[in-house]
C-alpha cells in the first residue's frame, strides 16, 4: 500500500528523523498562507500523488515570492501526473544542498531479508543509477534478530560520509528509519534524497514508503491512509471478499483459483487468439459465497461477453466450486456464456453437479481457453 | 528416492484441529502420509482421526520423534507457529498459511536457519513424493511416481503441470510448491540441487511467474550445476506492470521481474520454455 | 541492586501485570487509612526490608478489622529482621488462595542467558524446593535474540496451568514480565507466589526483583530507589571511587588489585592466623587519586592496625600505584604499618620509588602476609 | 603448540585510541603479538606506534585478514563492540572491558556463537602464550614459555600462580584469563578440553573463585575428559555470604557458590586443592 510523500514526512518526524516543516494544501489561498507561515526566501511546491516521475512531469516547483507560489500551485493543483489528478500539494521551503544521498530500507528477496540500500548519488532515480553504475549502490543486509546496532549503522553512514560528526548524524538515522520501517511492516522506506545542506545540516527532503498489505491488520492507523484509484477500489473490495483481482480490459472474464494458474489462463487466452478481461484469483479456500461474490464482479465489467473459469482444486474443493457457481446462476441471471474446467480434489463430485447444465464443460486448460476464444468471437 | 519426504516422514500438523488442519490431515493420512501427531494449545489428550492432539509443539515430539510438520494456523500466528517448531527441533517446516506479514517470514526464516532446519513456504500448497508421503494441500490423485522432479512458485500451476505429466506417462519424484511470497524458505536453488543429486529423479519441471529475479538466478545456477534436462514454464505475460498478480510476490516492479526477462534468461542458457503448460512434458521427452 | 517489594509491585503493575493495589505506610495511622481504603474483610500487613524471611521473623501478618490492624502494624513497624528496622509495611487485601506458583526470569551462568523458573510449589522457599524436590522445578532458557515469543510463554503456561482460559493470561503474564526483566537490565524478577484465586483471577501476591549494577547507569529512576544501609553506603561510596569494598571486622586491612588476588590476600591472611579487616579491590586501571581514595576508606576502620597492600600489575601500573601511595601518606598522617608487596606491569619503576620509605616491602604474596600478621600481633 | 592464540594470530585492537587500548597496544607489540590494525571509528588513515587505524572492524578484516580482536573500549559500549568483531568474520574475540551490563553480554555472546566465533571475557585480562604472542594487559616479564595450561577467573591471581610456576622452572603452554563477571564466554570446560588436546600441554593449573558452580561442573568434567594433572586453588574461603567480592560473578547466593563447596568438588574427584596460591607448581610437579 502507498502512501504520499506528506504522510511519509510525518512518520519519518514522529520517529525523530530531520524533516522540515511543511504544509498540505487543498487549494491556492492555503498555498499562500503556507508561504507566508514559512516565510523562507524559496519555498518548494510539491504534487503529492501515488506515482513517480513527479519533477518530470512538472510537479515540483520552486518558488521566490508570492506570485510564483501562486503561479505554481494553481498548476500543479488539477494537473494530471500519469493518470493521477492532483487534489494537493506539499509546500516547504527549500534548503540549500551541499551534497544529496540515497537511502532506503527494502525487503530483499534474496538475501530474503530487510536491507539498507545507500548511495552518495542521491535525487535521481535509483533504478537508473543500479543499471547503469551498480558499483555505487551499497547494499547492507539486516539479521533480523539483532536489527541495526550502532556499528552496523556507523558501518553504513561511513559508506556516505567522511566526517564523523555526519556519521554519527547518519547512524542515528539509519537506525530510527529501521525502527519505523519494522514498526509499521514497510516493505519500502525510502529517503531520496537525503541532503547534505551547505550549513552542515543532515535533512530529508523527500520521503517514500510502502507497507506490506498482509500486515496492514495489525496498523489501523496505516490502513487509514489508504486512498484507492476506482480501479484499486475494485481490487480492494475483491480482496476484502477473500480474492485477488486486476482489471486488464478484455472481453474474456477469468475465475481462477491460484495466481500462477490465472495468470497462465490469462497467457493461454492471449496465445489463442483472445484478450483477457481480467485476472481473478478466487483464492486457496473456498466458500459458495465467495464464488457468488466473484461471479458478482467479473459481470459488472460490461466488456466480458465469455466467462473462463478455471479451477483446479487443492485446497479448494470442486464440489464447493461447483455448487457455489449453481447458486451464483441462480441468482445472476446472465446470457454470456460460461466455459467451466473444474479439475482436482472432489473432482467428480464437483463435475456431476455441473453435469446437465447450460455450463460449457472443458477437460483440459488448453480445451478451455480454445472454447472461450471460440465463443468470444462468435459471441 | 526422492527429496525432503518419503516413507520416513513423522509429520506433525500445527492447528489440526482447525477447518484446515483437519480437512487436509483426513487427506494426507488417507493418502498413507504417517501423521504421528497435531497440535492446538488447550486441546492435548483429544484426537483427530485417531492422531494425538497436544499443547505444544515440543509435548509432540518428545511424544512421537516427529522430523517434518505442516502448519494450517491463522496468518497472524504463522510466525510464532514456524518457530515453535524450529525451536522443538522440527527439521522440515512446511507452512501453508497465507497471507503471513513478509517480516514475520524474515524473522522465522532466519531462526529456522539458524536452528538447522529447512523452512518451505508460506503461502504454498507443500510438498509430495508421490506414494510415499504428500505433506500439504495437494490433490493426490493426479500424482504418479516416477523420475520428474518439480519444483514450483504457483499451487495450481504445479497441478496444471503435473497432471499434464502424469497424462503423459511422466510420473513426479517430488513435487514441491515453494510458495508465492516475496519470502519464502527453500527456493529454486537449494531444490535444483537436491534433485540433481537425486538419483531417481531424471529430470526436473521448474514453474515460475513474474517478481523478483530468482528465475533468472536459477537459470545461472542449472548453467553452471545441473546436468539432468529441466523444462521452464513462466507464468505472467500479460500481467501489467506495478500490479500484483494475487500471489503478494507476483509483481513486476519498476519494469523488473517480467516474464519476458525471465524466459530470455532461461533461453540463454539453453533451458526450454513452455508456450503453454502442456508442452512441459515433451520439451522433458526430447532431451531426456 | 535490591528494592522493596512495593517498588518490585508498581514496576509490574506499570508492565500491566496483575497485582491488586496496596498501601505503603509509614506509621500507625497511615496503616489505619489504609485498610479502610481497601475496604477488604481481611487485610495483610506487610515488612518491607531488604531481606528474605519475613514471614518467620513475624513481618507479615493478616488482620481482620481495625484493632488487629493497629496491633500488626505497631509490631512491625521497628521490628528488627536480620538487621534491619522496618521503617515501612505494606497494607494490601488478602486474596482467597486456591493454589499458588512460583515464577522468576534469572540470570543462569551456565546457559549464559535469562532462564524462566517455574514451579507448581509456589508460596515456598524456592531454593529447599530446588534442594529438595529439583523435579518441581521448570527452567527454560530463552534465547535473548528471540525473547520470549507466544509459543515459548505458552510452553511455560502450560507447565503451571491445565486450563486454556489461564494458560492464556499466564502467557501474557510471562511475557510482560520478561520484557520488564530487560527493560529494567534487572538479574532477577520474581514473582512467589503468583495465585490463582477461588474466584479464578491470577495475580501476583509478592514481588521480588534485583538490578545488575553495572546496568544502573542507563536506568536513573531506578537507581534512585537504592537504599542502602550504613556499610553499604561504604561500598557504594567505594565503588563511586572505582574500587570494591566489603567490611569485614579484623585487624588487617587489605588494599589489593583485582577480585581474586584480594579473596585470596584475605584467605592467606587467616591461613597465617590474622583476621582480614576488609576486602578492598582498587580495580583494574588506576590513577594516584584512586590510591589516595582508597587508603583514606581503609584508614577510616579503627580497627586496622595493620595495612596490607598487594599489587600485581596488569592494567595497573605499580608506578601509578606506588606514586599514589607516596602522595596518599603525605596527606593521611598516621602511624599505622604499611606492609607493600608489588609486582608486574612498571614493578622496577614502583619499587625504586617506595625504596628508602618508611614502608615495609615484601617480595611474595606469602612474606608480605606473614610480616603483616606479625606486625598486627605486636602493635 | 599452544591453544587459541600463537605467531599465527593476526589482532585487530578494538578502541586503539583510547588510553587504555594505546597503552596496552604498546606493551602486547613489544611483546610480539602481531597487531595488524586497530578501530576507532572517525579515525581511519591514523596510525599508532605504526599500527593502521580503521573506522570498522569490517575494514579493518578486509585490509589485513585479521582472526583475532582485543576490545578496550567503554563498558556501555562493549557489546556493540563484541557483536561488530564477529559481524566481520573475526573468530576470536577478547573483550577486557568491565562493568559490561550482563543482559549485554547474554546478547552478544548468543550472537557470537551464532557467528562461529568464540569470546574470552568480558572483564578479563585477556591470554598469553609465552614468546608467542599477548592478547590483553598480562603483564608479559612474569610469563615463561613452557608446557602448563593456565585458566582463572581472576586477572592478578592468575599473575600470582604464574609468578610461582614460573619461579619453579615450570613455564606456561598458555594462560587463559575467563573473566570475572556472571557471564563469560569460554570458561574451563571448553579451556580444560582444549589444554587436554594440545600436545604442548603437560599439566593444568585452574584457578576458581567463589559464585556460580562452574568449579563443581569443571571437576565434573575432569573426572571424565582430563588426565592430564590439574591443580586448582580457589579464592574466597572469607567472603561472607551475599557479599559481591569486586568482581560481579564473586558472590555467595542463598549458601551456594562458596568456596568450601568447590574445594569439596575438586577433591572428590581427586584433584589437589592449594592451600595458598604458592603451592600449585608442588601439587602439579608431583603428579608428573
Amino acid at each position: 500500500m502507498k502512501i504520499h510523500e506528506y504522510q511519509a514526512r510525518e512518520l519519518l518526524a514522529s520517529y525523530g528523523l530531520p524533516v522540515d516543516k511543511a504544509y498540505i494544501c487543498r487549494n491556492v489561498d492555503d498555498a499562500v498562507r503556507a508561504y507566508h507561515e514559512l516565510d523562507a526566501p524559496l519555498v518548494v511546491v510539491k504534487a503529492q500523488v501515488h506515482t513517480g516521475g513527479r519533477g518530470k512531469a512538472g510537479g515540483v516547483k520552486l518558488a521566490k515570492d508570492e506570485i510564483e507560489l501562486r503561479q505554481h500551485a494553481a498548476n500543479i493543483l488539477g494537473m494530471d501526473i500519469k493518470g493521477f489528478i492532483v487534489d494537493r500539494v506539499l509546500v516547504v521551503k527549500a534548503v540549500n544542498i551541499a551534497s544529496e544521498y540515497y537511502v532506503s530500507y527494502v525487503i530483499d528477496r534474496k538475501s530474503k531479508s530487510t536491507i539498507l540500500m545507500l548511495s552518495r548519488e542521491g535525487g535521481m532515480d535509483i533504478e537508473e543509477v543500479a543499471h547503469n553504475t551498480p558499483e555505487k549502490i551499497h547494499k547492507i543486509v539486516i539479521d533480523p534478530l539483532i536489527g541495526v546496532p550502532d556499528y552496523l549503522a556507523r558501518e553504513a553512514a561511513f559508506k556516505l560520509f567522511d566526517d564523523i560528526k555526519q556519521v554519527r548524524e547518519a547512524t542515528s538515522i539509519f537506525q530510527k528509519l529501521y525502527k519505523l520501517f519494522v514498526d509499521t511492516d514497510a516493505s519500502l522506506a525510502e529517503i531520496n534524497p537525503l541532503v547534505l545542506t551547505e550549513e552542515g545540516q543532515i535533512k530529508a527532503i523527500d520521503a517514500k514508503m510502502t507497507f506490506d498489505d498482509n500486515a496492514l491488520y495489525r496498523h489501523p492507523k496505516i490502513a487509514a491512509l489508504f486512498e484507492p484509484t476506482e480501479e484499486e477500489k475494485k481490487e480492494q473490495n475483491a480482496k476484502s471478499k477473500g480474492f485477488s483481482y486486476v482489471h486488464l480490459g478484455g472481453a474474456i472474464g477469468c475465475m481462477v483459483n491460484g495466481a500462477g494458474l490465472a495468470m497462465a489462463t490469462m497467457d493461454m487466452i492471449k496465445l489463442y487468439g483472445g484478450e483477457p478481461a481480467n485476472f481473478l484469483d478466487i483464492g486457496g479456500s473456498s466458500n459458495p459465497t465467495k464464488v457468488i461474490e466473484a461471479m458478482k464482479l467479473l459481470l459488472s465489467d460490461k466488456n466480458v461477453k465469455v466467462v473462463l473459469i478455471n479451477i483446479f482444486g487443492g485446497i479448494t474443493r470442486c464440489d464447493d466450486v461447483a455448487r457455489g457457481l449453481l447458486e451464483a446462476f441462480n441468482q445472476i441471471k446472465t446470457d454470456i456464456p460460461i466455459v467451466i474446467r473444474l479439475t482436482g480434489t472432489n473432482e467428480k463430485e464437483g463435475r456431476e453437479l455441473l453435469q446437465g447444465t447450460k455450463f460449457h464443460l472443458a477437460e483440459t486448460m488448453g480445451e478451455a481457453g480454445r472454447k472461450a476464444v471460440e465463443l468470444a468471437v462468435s459471441y | 528416492m526422492s527429496i525432503l519426504i518419503d516413507k520416513n516422514t513423522r509429520l506433525i500438523v500445527q492447528g489440526i484441529t482447525g477447518r484446515d488442519g483437519g480437512f487436509h490431515t483426513v487427506k494426507m493420512k488417507a493418502y498413507g502420509t504417517n501423521i504421528v501427531g497435531g497440535t492446538s494449545p488447550g486441546k492435548a489428550g483429544e484426537n483427530v482421526e485417531g492422531i494425538p492432539v497436544f499443547n505444544t509443539v515440543r509435548d509432540a515430539m518428545e511424544e512421537t520423534e516427529a522430523n517434518t510438520s505442516v502448519i494450517f494456523v491463522p496468518a497472524p500466528f504463522a510466525k510464532d507457529a514456524m518457530m515453535e517448531a524450529a525451536d522443538a527441533g522440527v527439521k522440515l517446516i512446511i507452512c501453508i498459511t497465507e497471507g503471513v506479514p513478509t517480516l514475520d517470514v524474515v524473522e522465522a526464516y532466519r531462526y529456522i536457519k539458524i536452528k538447522g532446519a529447512n523452512l518451505i513456504g508460506p503461502n504454498c500448497p507443500g510438498l509430495i513424493s508421490p506414494d510415499k508421503s504428500m505433506v500439504g494441500i495437494m490433490p493426490t490423485m493426479i500424482f504418479k511416481q516416477g523420475s520428474t522432479g518439480v519444483i514450483s512458485r504457483s499451487g495450481t500451476l504445479t497441478y496444471e503441470v503435473v497432471y499434464n505429466l502424469t497424462s503423459n506417462g511422466m510420473g513426479q519424484s517430488t513435487a514441491v510448491g515453494v510458495g508465492g511470497d516475496p519470502i519464502v524458505g527453500l527456493y529454486y536453488q537449494e531444490l535444483l540441487e537436491m534433485f540433481q543429486n537425486d538419483p531417481e529423479t531424471d529430470s526436473i519441471a521448474l514453474i515460475g511467474e513474474i517478481g523478483g529475479d530468482a528465475e533468472e538466478r536459477a537459470a545461472e545456477y542449472i548453467k553452471k550445476h545441473v546436468t539432468k534436462p529441466v523444462a521452464v514454464f513462466i507464468a505472467g505475460q500479460q500481467a501489467p506492470p506495478g500490479k500484483q498478480m494475487g500471489h503478494a510476490g507476483a509483481i513486476i516492479s519498476s519494469g523488473s521481474g517480467t516474464a519476458a526477462e525471465k524466459i530470455a534468461a532461461f533461453e540463454a542458457v539453453g533451458v526450454p520454455v513452455a508456450k503453454e503448460p502442456s508442452q512441459i512434458p515433451d520439451l522433458l521427452k526430447s532431451r531426456l
